[in-house]
């Protein structure tokens, strides 16, 4: 079966995204002051030949291994089969 | 003594790591492709600095996964000296032979420039050449070099003294100014700035010279080889 | 399946849909001639991409006529990927220049980093090791957002790419004006070094020999890229924005590796880089220089993308491809070095006798073409030239002697020009020290790396002043010489030879002819005069906008021999006490 | 009023994406062969003070001129208002 299985990886609470303090300050520069805080994160999209019962342990294991670094990363992820059209 | 290079895809200062070992302590050096399994036959190993497979997902976190890492792996279980510059250095982060991670500089620009270092620790293998609180001149190349723990991993890496080098200006964002760092057991050091850049006058500093000669005099201290 | 058909040939001619790909009438009608029947949509494709001005130099080919290209070191003068100069002791530099101003003014990050890329990729061809990175920048004045944006985003393409690939970026020159407002320029040099025995050409030789492609597969990005950059920009170019690629410096560098020993290897016959132009250039050139043909299967391209017609593939611009001309038989051979590199070697063709660049598509005959009509018998034109105004109006102003009050003062003011003021946040973000060889870093007059297993180093600057050009191109473009043989000179090195990138507005305009005109007379004196043959170079018209033209801006790229290193002197004062002398006049 | 605006950029279709292509192919390596593809894109999360009937236009704005590059990217957008707790 088919899926298409989307990853978000975040900054962990506490770690400082230098990239997202960057931004956050030229939206303040462009004159949008009502920003608060922005934070820059991943989305990956991935298509997975799996079978129905084995998908989300796959899909936990990748994101442990590879896709996010648990030091600094939370990630969550949402799994959808792919219904052939 | 028998230094290994290893070269992963994307590396690209594999040539100056060799260049350095043979420069600075004339020692045996040989380069080894990130598909070899085993490196019994050296008694250290250098991760050298580069973009390893393009950096494209987080720096070092693809090359970890190479299968010239469990032989690196168990080279830093035997006590060898391993040693990680700069994407190196991220390598064994990801790799967790080192705590903590690294995140894009502060400034989030490619930073290359040569800055002062303190010597923290010089009770090393690969330190002990020099002495406490000598301020010594290294290259810096990187964007991805802010270096992050948190609180408890910190106490810890104080502790036991853990922290080699520090940045005597911030360079880059890093937690308490941390440039480099080895593992408990004080056999496998990552850092950031380019000891191998640092070899000759010609090129404008030779103060990473004596970290190449701190791991040669260990081993042979060790190897009971006196000259 | 391919739902946009393509117009039929009568349609191109009747509706003159050449037109959009930037063919006139005359040419149309030429092409017919050299084909015998009318062009159908690809073959047109091939035409028009290999007529433009970055690939044929139409414009300014009477022009490049004109420079000195030989000299007693010259190994290879311009007409390959890069010239190659003899340095002793069986060994040469090779060096080339090229703009990539176009793509990026519409994506700067993505514009500069791939410029840098196709950069390289030439001097590899060549079978040179790259050593060094230069760039020669033209901004806007750093005033608006966009300026800065753009400035900030080619810098840090430029670093994104040269960093990773592990080539030191160790010079270079920026110059802000508000003619380079909306037309920014970004021209890059690289350096490379080879034993003579190593040297290869792009030729496609040997009847029967296949032809391999290597390197990322093709996709849409970078169409007409060689048209895109020989038009104006204007309000269009956003739509034009499929031009843009995107880099891959990992695969370059697996390229660079894999390549190098590729033409060390005996049985390599030719290696061509698909630059400007993509597949079209690469195997029309390289079969037209040895006077052969290629027979192409098109099906056996690797492809990113689904669905892409002959048209599309050919005239592609993806990144990081090569295309390797090899002795039958041998194909696994190169196919093995590319795989340990984890790179794509694939066999797409053979070398035939006929002089055509024939393509084949799902078992169809998609163009059939001369290839010495799209590689070398492009017209030539030889467009009209006017003085203008503006410098006849010069030329009748009395001298100006500026005055000033308070010389520290107007010091500082000068200071604090961009264009003056130190380039440390620039050149701080490039690696220019990777490879251990940078003895002189950026900051100095010329860069300066030596080579290592010998004494000798190599010096190399980019210059040129486009106000001195406006104000007088011949004057202006002696001096652009003179001052890169100073910065040569002043670092300790023998200047041996010119790359050279010439950008001026539209040709179409002879006020601008004549800039270029004028402008190629004073540098070719002067490197008659210096002994500094140009070996190479490349030519970047239409730099303008609604705005106008930028100032001419033809940027000198100079490399020099140090025979020792402790000849090698650099720009900074020593000590106190030593003592300041003047020369010249 | 708080917002809590989530930005999405991708890329715009036939641009390469070398991040995807390496991702993919040390997934393979890793054994995880019913991988077809991934896509790694950004998310944003912006917190935001504005008015109601602004808030839109404010968030064009800025994906426009700063958040997205139109040239190589594509971006959307979801906006949630923060209710006060
Ligand atoms: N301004 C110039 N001065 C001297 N030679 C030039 C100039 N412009 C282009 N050439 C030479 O003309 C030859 C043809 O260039 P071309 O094949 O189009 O190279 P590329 O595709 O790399 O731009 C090259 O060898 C180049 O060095």
């Amino acid at each position: 079966m088919t899926f298409d299985v989307t990853v978000y990886i975040t900054w962990k609470e506490g770690v400082l995204d230098p990239q997202g303090a960057a931004v956050t300050e030229s939206l303040h520069k462009l004159g949008y002051d009502g920003v608060e805080g922005v934070s820059i994160s991943k989305m990956m999209k991935v298509r997975l030949q799996a079978e129905k019962d084995n998908v989300e342990q796959q899909v936990v294991e990748m994101c442990e291994k590879l896709l996010a670094n648990p030091v600094i990363e939370d990630y969550t992820y949402e799994i959808e089969e792919v219904i052939p059209s | 003594m028998k230094f290994a290079v290893i070269m992963f895809p994307g590396s690209n200062c594999d040539i100056d790591m060799f260049h350095a070992v043979e420069e600075a302590v004339g020692e045996e050096v040989e380069y080894v492709w990130h598909n070899d399994t085993n490196l019994d036959r050296f008694d250290a190993v250098l991760l050298p600095g580069g973009f390893s497979y393009g950096d494209y997902l987080r720096p070092g976190s693809i090359a970890h996964f190479s299968p010239i890492m469990s032989a690196v792996k168990k080279a830093a279980e035997e006590g060898k000296p391993v040693l990680g510059v700069c994407n190196g250095f991220q390598i064994l982060l990801e790799s967790r032979l080192l705590p903590g991670a690294m995140r894009r500089n502060e400034n989030l620009h490619f930073i290359c420039k040569t800055v002062p270092l303190r010597v923290e620790n010089p009770d090393t293998m690969f330190t002990n050449q020099y002495q406490k609180s000598d301020e010594i001149y290294i290259p810096v190349a990187h964007g991805d070099g802010n270096y992050y723990c948190d609180e408890e991993t910190m106490t810890a890496l104080k502790d036991n003294n853990q922290i080699v080098f520090t940045y005597v200006n911030n360079t880059n964002g890093s937690r308490e100014n941390i440039a480099g760092i080895t593992n408990k057991a004080g056999n496998v050091l990552g850092m950031m700035p380019h000891p191998e850049r640092a070899v000759e006058d010609l090129l404008g500093s030779a103060d990473g010279k004596k970290l190449f000669a701190s791991i040669v005099k260990q081993w042979r201290e060790k190897h009971a080889i006196t000259t | 399946m391919q739902l946009l058909r393509e117009p039929s040939a009568e349609m191109i001619r009747d509706n003159k849909l050449y037109a959009e790909m930037g063919v006139t009438d005359e040419e149309f009608l030429l092409i017919e001639k050299e084909l015998g029947h009318l062009p159908n949509y690809t073959e047109l494709g091939l035409f028009s991409v290999m007529w433009s001005e970055h690939c044929s130099y139409k414009n300014s080919k009477v022009l490049l006529s004109k420079f000195p290209v030989d000299g007693e070191r010259v190994l290879q003068g311009p007409g390959e990927g890069a010239g190659i100069i003899d340095i002793d002791d069986d060994q040469a530099v090779v060096f080339k220049i090229e703009s990539h101003n176009h793509p990026s003014a519409v994506e700067p990050y993505e514009g500069a980093a791939t410029g840098v890329g196709g950069i390289i990729r030439d001097v590899f061809s060549m079978g040179a090791r790259p050593v060094a990175l230069m760039n020669s920048l033209r901004f806007g004045e750093l005033k608006t957002p966009r300026v800065k944006y753009i400035f900030e985003g080619v810098v840090s393409g430029i670093a994104g790419y040269g960093n990773c690939i592990g080539i030191p970026t160790i010079g270079g020159e920026i110059q802000f004006d508000p003619c380079y407002e909306g037309n920014p320029l970004v021209n890059a040099m690289c350096v490379g070094l080879i034993d003579h025995k190593d040297i290869q050409k792009g030729q496609a030789k040997g009847v029967g020999n296949p032809v391999l492609y290597v390197g990322a597969s093709t996709g849409r990005d970078g169409i007409h890229g060689a048209t895109f950059a020989s038009e104006e920009l204007s309000e269009d170019s956003e739509a034009k924005r499929p031009a843009v690629q995107v880099g891959d410096p990992f695969m370059e560098k697996l390229l660079v590796e894999a390549c190098l020993e590729a033409t060390k290897h005996p049985k390599l016959v030719g290696i061509q880089d698909m630059g400007a132009a993509g597949l079209t250039s690469s195997s029309a050139e390289m079969a037209s220089k040895a006077g052969s043909g290629i027979r192409m299967n098109l099906d056996a391209v690797p492809q990113r993308e689904k669905n892409m017609t002959p048209y599309e593939m050919m005239l592609s611009e993806s990144q990081e491809r090569m295309l390797l001309v090899v002795e039958k038989g041998s194909e696994q051979e190169f196919i093995d070095i590319f795989e340990h590199w984890g790179l794509n070697a694939v066999n797409v063709g053979e070398v035939t006798d006929d002089k055509r660049l024939t393509l084949i598509h799902e078992g169809k005959t998609a163009a059939d073409v001369p290839v010495d009509a799209l590689a070398e018998e492009a017209p030539v034109y030889h467009k009209p030239s006017t003085e203008p105004a503006y410098y006849r109006e010069f030329q009748q102003e009395a001298d100006y002697r500026p005055t000033a009050d308070n010389y520290g003062e107007t010091l500082k003011s000068l200071l604090q020009q961009p264009t003056i003021a130190s380039k440390e946040w620039v050149y701080e973000q490039y690696d220019h020290m990777v490879r251990t060889s940078t003895v002189t870093a950026p900051g100095s007059d010329s860069a300066v790396i030596r080579i290592r297993g010998t004494e000798k180093a190599l010096a190399m600057t980019t210059d040129c002043n486009s106000r001195f050009l406006y104000l007088d191109p011949y004057e202006g473009g002696k001096l652009a010489v003179a001052e890169a043989v100073r910065n040569l000179t002043a670092s300790g090195a023998e200047p041996l030879g010119v790359t050279d990138c010439l950008n001026y507005g539209s040709p179409d305009n002879p006020e601008i002819f004549w800039q270029l005109e004028r402008s190629t007379d004073g540098l070719s004196e002067a490197c008659r005069e210096l002994q500094t043959p140009v070996v190479g170079g490349n030519v970047s018209l239409y730099n303008e906008t609604s705005k106008g033209a930028i100032y001419p801006t033809p940027v000198i790229g100079m490399v020099g021999l140090i025979p020792h290193l402790r000849h090698i002197t650099t720009q900074a004062v020593k000590k106190s006490g030593d003592l300041v002398y003047f020369l010249g006049e």
